[in-house]
């Protein structure tokens, strides 16, 4: 094996985000979601970052965002004889597959949980969730006091569990701050529940938030109290565009999942984009990386499952939480 | 001495009982003025200028590149790497742009779109590779490199908003540049050497090539223009969108696919028009449009774009059976 | 005895009638002539019999019994193979498959390849003719085309074969050999359909002959009741009167000069010049190399070794454009492949080779070409019932060769090529062509001629230059040549 | 009357002096030899049994279709529906078996399967709809009925893991289906009157026609076979996956019209080989699967992906270019 060359701690001591593990020798395998969505790629730089540091070798491969591109992956890694995989993949119902080809092999899931054989570490996707919708009715209930029109979500209907657990999270969110609307019942997923001021969207990037987000608003002229909830900023990126297009900026209110930087300028300057829950992404490694090596070490991880902590990034907290930005 | 015969055969013909040929495209204009009106019987919200204000604005894009893929269809190549290449190019906009100033970034996308039709038209033109596989392949790299000049993420432009966001005379920029890049092709395909050489490589081109036209330089010309206007497309849609993102257009090549096909035109060669083209880009706008307005859900959106697209190619044949 | 019975035949297209009520009769053991200017509806008429278009009006009986051929599949049912004036083969596949296209003998549920290229042997054999079994026709020459198109017909059994210009671009060898098979089928009993242009074969192979015009029947008999006058006078309607000798031409400075041109595997170390204002003509066989020549002469394949010197300018012609731009015309052999732009207009079709002059600025009007068809229609006795508009492939084929001809006329070329300029074209037409070849060497224009055909070589050229195997073999002026001097140079092994 | 002549060499060209033609699947092979070569070189884990199986596994399923795909080719259609009738029949036979077992499963997917192509083919050959533009639609369709079937959720499914993970003599059942598949249309596009009429039909459709091969029973039947081995790789791959998902399969299409036209087949028809769509099949897979255990970033395997495409194609054009 040639090792994770030009590792930042040969030898030395081992920089704090390890937590004292060393993986000299080891190598994961990291099969990411999908790098053409930018949070996977966010995911990725900063396990390539911590693992480095701590001496692991990655390999990486792309699912695609397909499920037969991740069995092929895992089939390649398992060929290469990694020692623990990383699998970055949404649809929960291939885990079976995927655990049964990964062997006794620790295993690490991200952001969905593989039942059988792998610890979760991620994000609790339906707190997370509720955190934008309680964050967009705080907004609401100071500026129109909860007197809302319309919400409207733009996710992914078919991007699986991550997209469902955080758009029903953030209905309820906002439930909870602007309790007296009629939203009706969306647990078990549904695209429209009638009599519902939810309209949701099956838009999870920024063109068609865009396009059909103009003529959502075609079709609701009257509305000029507003929620939308997004999957993530590209999709709210979208929306803002067609609302300001449509001549009807401040009429909306935006929160959004992930707290991608494309979005931190409009979290600053606009004051009708509540903000965007932060998953914090580049920060997975540091939860990845050393329990990973326990892991390989024939330890438990520090703890089951591994949770990101999210917080609801504003115009008031965002300098503090990117200081490098200003 | 043979028998000469008079001819004085009754000169009639037998009665026809044909209807007169209805061509294509107005057949075509006929099917979407159908949906407009179903649209707006069954919505109050369709049949509105702010509403086909709408229509207009979210086929811009696919409109300026769907133009050209029609002149390049007639000569029977298809640049299947449009998506990818207006992304790349947005992209190099929003990346130059942040550090060097907008005109450079408009130079950079410019260029790089006039490029990527270089490449694409050396290896049709020059090298003779097949039009699909090149830009199939094309439209691999060029994705790649959109994710690779912004490490796959999205980028964030202010201060660009003139050309996807602006208006005159009530009409958004946008469609101002779709209607001048159609008008503009009206006159190329049917009244330039250039536009009729094309159609003549596209009907037989070694014929063609017996006549003067040389197939090499006019091809190459084709893809550049191609590339030139997917950057143009790339930088509408960063400028409406605010950002450029490296999934931008994705799937756009086969709605132009669709579109021009719609339109009358064939992989073949030597067919196709411009208006048809247009009525092909409209009727996939309003159907869109039409279905989000009448709170169609998704999926059965789906089911109804792809079946909408079959009755109207279908309506013609039909029709064509039936008179043969 | 078969006997199939046409009467009162009506097709229009759209509503351009082209038959206006035909009666052909076609009789097992006898071969019929089908004669008619260009677009007077032979062949229209024998694609109704083949299932390929259908009638509008008329009836067809087989031995007495009314039959509906609705598809080529009925027409086969009743015994009907036939030949058609566009090549219609697979471009793709063998020879050997070609000739068995629809047919393929099978072992049990397989294909039997070795019968099927057992059957090809043997009809390319009884034709007289060696082609590879093995390679796709897109490779093969017209002349070798149109004898896979001939031998596909002659495959299976017919009992009415229909041979729509078969000879057009074969030379008189395989033309024989067509004959003897021709008429070995007649004697077998088989009702054979013959259209051609060429009146001498009407003598040599028909019993009876069926005269169109304009879609009506103008005269039918035997053929013994005929002259060749009379043949013409019934195509044309009025009486021609006998071809008048060409006028001579003296020749001028050199227009265009090729000196110890070879083509690898064609053409070996040829030297001509061509005069401005002489009608100088390339004689030889199949493969002799002039067509090779012609087409290196027009930038279409590159000198192994030789120059060319065309007006001032010395070097081969980097393409066709340079060609044309140096003022050489190139009519091609094969029109349908090499000729027409098939769904362009008529007129952008004889406009086409003149649209980098026409262009100001790079604008074309439609006019200019409109103009251009005006120009060339009355002149070429063009027949296009739709005009100007009319897209090139709905007209008839010898009507397509007059459009291919006028292209360079309306170009203005300096130097003309021609392939075989006659292919297809009707006597009346034909005689045209020759006069407006003659007036144009009149004006300067020096035209080469490439043809097999040797009564047209001895009308129209002021020189004569036969090839054999890629060789020079003999150079005669008008005044000295006759057949059998241009026979025997055209088969000579040795060079003289 | 004509002079006869001798016909002692009336027949063949003037013989050639060309270099013999290397037929265009064997440069293809090469070029997947020296693939598989520069992998090797290059990474310890790429030449070895364990991972061809898993290449050969990766490329079972595409393969599956892009079969059929060449002799639609060679009929000058496409199908570019199979992704989304993959996943429809896969999801059907999830839905159906997760209440009423296996069996009736299996047998509501091949149906699905067959329904699909007999619209396909019902459209193309009978009505006369372009193939492109009906599979595009039906594309769309089925893929919203997938979603429409499973309310766009994830289905699992149990026990039924032979066809997709199962393995005979070592070698995995859905490689053993892939061989088979390969088989029979090697034989059917060979060896039969069905296969060869294909052939004629997409070489020239007129002359097809007047030799009695009826273009609509047999283009009829291609795409019911196509639709039929579409609903197979979608059981493939759901008792790979263990579930069927509303995305499975998405942009098949473009990967099996890559490797059929890398395979040497055209859009004009005519032409078009097994094998050839064998080895593009495989340099397909081979780089899909070098490259990750190159451990190439996946921004620069998508650049890499295009430009090989480019490559194998170009090699093949460039070295006739230089014939020529
Ligand atoms: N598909 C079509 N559409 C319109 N007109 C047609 C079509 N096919 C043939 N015609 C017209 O029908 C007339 C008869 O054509 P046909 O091919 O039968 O002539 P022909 O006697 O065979 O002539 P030639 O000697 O030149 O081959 C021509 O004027 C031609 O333009
Ligand atoms: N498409 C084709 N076109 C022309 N010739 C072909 C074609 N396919 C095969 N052949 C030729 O036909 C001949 C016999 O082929 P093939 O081996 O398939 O015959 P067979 O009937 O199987 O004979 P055997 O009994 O020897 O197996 C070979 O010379 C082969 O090259
Ligand atoms: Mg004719
Ligand atoms: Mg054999």
């Amino acid at each position: 094996d040639s090792g994770a060359g030009g590792s930042g701690a040969a030898g030395g001591e081992l920089p704090e985000v390890c937590q004292g593990q060393d993986g000299a020798g080891r190598r994961v395998g990291f099969a990411n979601l999908g790098e053409s969505v930018p949070f996977a790629v966010q995911v990725r730089t900063g396990i390539e970052r911590v693992a480095e540091q701590c001496n692991v070798q990655i390999l990486n491969a792309d699912n695609e965002l397909d499920p037969q591109r991740a069995l092929d992956n895992v089939r390649t890694f398992v060929t290469q004889g990694v020692d623990a995989l990383v699998e970055f993949q949404v649809d929960a119902g291939i885990a079976e597959a995927i655990c049964d080809l990964a062997g006794d092999r620790p295993v690490i899931a991200i952001d969905i949980p593989h039942k059988p054989c792998a610890t979760f570490m991620g994000a609790d996707n339906r707190g997370a969730g509720e955190m934008t919708g309680a964050g967009a009715g705080e907004l609401a209930k100071q500026k129109w006091n909860c007197d809302l029109d319309a919400v409207v979500t733009f996710e992914g209907f078919a991007s699986g569990e991550p997209s469902i657990q955080r758009l029903n999270g953030a209905i309820a969110g906002l439930e909870q701050v602007c309790p007296d609307l009629e939203y009706g019942d969306f647990d078990d997923w549904a695209e429209t529940v009638p009599g519902s001021i939810v309209t949701r969207v099956d838009a999870d990037r920024t063109e068609p938030a865009f396009t059909k987000g103009r003529d959502w608003l075609t079709a609701h002229p009257a509305a000029d109290h507003v929620v939308a909830l997004c999957l993530n900023e590209d999709a709210c990126l979208g929306f803002h565009s067609a609302v300001e297009q449509a001549g009807r900026a401040g009429q909306v209110i935006f929160a959004s999942n992930g707290g991608d930087p494309s979005a931190h300028d409009l979290i600053r300057t606009d004051e009708f984009y509540a903000g965007a829950t932060g998953f914090f992404p580049e920060n997975y490694g540091e939860l990845v990386v050393p329990n990973m090596i326990r892991m390989m070490n024939g330890e438990k991880p520090a703890a089951d499952p591994l949770l990101m902590e999210h917080t609801f990034i504003t115009a008031a907290n965002i300098d503090d939480i990117y200081p490098a930005e200003k | 001495m043979a028998t000469v015969m008079s001819n004085e055969h009754t000169d009639e013909a037998p009665p026809r009982r044909r209807a007169p040929a209805l061509p294509t495209q107005l057949l075509l204009g006929l099917f979407l003025v159908a949906l407009v009106v179903y649209f707006s019987v069954s919505s109050p919200y369709f049949l509105s200028v702010d509403n086909f204000r709408n229509i207009l604005l979210s086929v811009a894009v696919l409109g300026v590149v769907a133009v050209p893929a029609t002149l390049l269809m007639v000569s029977a190549n298809v640049d299947l790497s449009v998506g990818s290449a207006a992304a790349f190019c947005g992209m190099l906009f929003a990346v130059v742009a942040e550090d060097h100033g907008l005109a450079l970034g408009v130079a950079a996308a410019l260029a790089g779109g006039l490029l990527a039709g270089a490449v694409n038209g050396g290896l049709v033109a020059l090298i003779g590779i097949n039009s699909i596989i090149t830009t199939l392949g094309m439209l691999s790299v060029l994705r790649g490199a959109t994710k690779l000049v912004s490490n796959g993420q999205t980028v964030g432009i202010d201060g660009f908003r003139g050309l996807g966001s602006g208006s005159l005379a009530g009409v958004p920029t946008p469609v101002w540049i779709f209607a001048l890049v159609a008008a503009a092709f009206v006159v190329l395909m049917r009244y330039t050497a250039f536009g009729r050489g094309i159609y003549a490589l596209g009907a037989n081109p070694h014929a063609a090539r017996l006549v003067g036209i040389r197939p090499a330089p006019n091809l190459f010309a084709l893809f550049v223009i191609s590339g030139g206007l997917a950057a143009l497309a790339g930088l509408i849609l960063t400028s409406q969108l605010r950002a450029a993102t490296p999934l931008s257009a994705e799937g756009l090549e086969l709605s132009v696919v669709a579109a021009v096909l719609l339109g009358g035109a064939s992989l073949t060669g030597g067919r196709g028009t411009v208006v048809g083209t247009l009525v092909g880009v409209l009727i996939l706008g309003t159907l869109n449009n039409g279905l989000t307005i009448l709170n169609v859900t998704s999926f059965w959106q789906e089911v109804a774009r792809g079946g909408v697209l079959i009755l109207a190619v279908g309506l013609d044949q039909l029709r064509r059976l039936r008179r043969d | 005895m078969f006997r199939l019975e046409v009467r009162g035949l009506y097709k229009s297209f759209g509503n351009v009638p082209v038959l206006h009520g035909v009666d052909v009769d076609a009789v097992g053991g006898r071969v019929l002539a089908l004669l008619g200017e260009n677009g007077a509806g032979k062949s229209t008429t024998v694609k109704i019999l083949a299932g390929d278009h259908r009638c509008d009006a008329g009836t067809i009986s087989v031995s007495g019994r009314p039959v509906d051929i609705r598809s080529p599949r009925d027409a086969e049912a009743i015994g009907i193979r036939a030949i058609f004036q566009e090549f219609l083969d697979a471009p793709q596949l063998s020879v050997a498959e070609n000739i068995c296209l629809g047919r393929l003998p099978r072992r049990g549920w397989r294909v039997d390849w070795r019968a099927v290229r057992r059957t090809a042997r043997t009809v390319l054999d009884q034709l007289g003719v060696d082609l590879p079994l093995d390679r796709p026709v897109e490779q093969l020459g017209v002349a070798q085309r149109q004898i896979v198109e001939i031998a596909r017909a002659l495959v299976a059994d017919a009992r009415l074969l229909i041979l729509d210009e078969p000879t057009s671009a074969l030379a008189a060898a395989e033309v024989e050999n067509l004959f003897r098979f021709v008429r070995r089928l007649r004697d077998d009993g088989v009702a054979i359909i013959y259209i051609t242009h060429r009146l001498d074969e009407v003598a040599e192979i028909a019993d009876d002959v069926v005269v169109f015009r304009d879609g009506r029947v103008a005269a039918a008999g035997p053929v013994t009741e005929f002259d060749q006058h009379a043949l013409v006078t019934a195509m044309v309607g009025q009486d021609i009167g006998a071809s008048i000798d060409l006028p001579r031409h003296p020749p001028a400075h050199a227009a265009l000069t090729v000196r110890d041109v070879h083509l690898a595997g064609h053409v070996d170390g040829v030297s001509l010049t061509a005069h401005a204002g002489e009608v100088l003509s390339l004689f030889g066989r199949l493969g002799c190399g002039a067509l090779e020549l012609a087409e290196a002469m027009f930038g279409l394949r590159r000198f192994d070794a030789g120059t060319m010197t065309v007006a001032d300018s010395t070097g081969q012609p980097a393409g066709p454009w340079a060609a044309i731009r140096a003022g050489i015309g190139f009519l091609p052999v094969d029109r349908k492949t090499q000729g027409v732009l098939n769904g362009l207009s008529a007129a952008e079709n004889i406009a086409a080779a003149d649209w980098s002059r026409k262009a100001r600025f790079g604008m074309l009007s439609p006019r200019a070409s409109r103009a251009a068809f005006q120009r060339w229609q009355e002149e070429l006795r063009i027949v296009a019932p739709k005009g100007a508009g009319q897209p090139i492939e709905t007209l008839s084929g010898g009507n397509q060769q007059k459009i291919m001809l006028g292209r360079w006329l309306e170009r203005g070329a300096t130097v003309l090529l021609l392939a075989e300029p006659t292919r297809g074209v009707d006597v009346g037409a034909r005689a045209e062509i020759y006069r407006i070849l003659s007036d144009l060497a009149g004006r300067g224009v020096a035209i080469i001629v490439v043809s097999s055909d040797i009564d047209e070589v001895l009308r129209v050229s002021d020189r004569i230059v036969v090839f054999s195997r890629g060789r020079v073999s003999a150079e005669l002026t008008r005044a000295e040549a006759d057949r059998a001097r241009l026979t025997r140079a055209a088969a000579m092994k040795e060079t003289v």
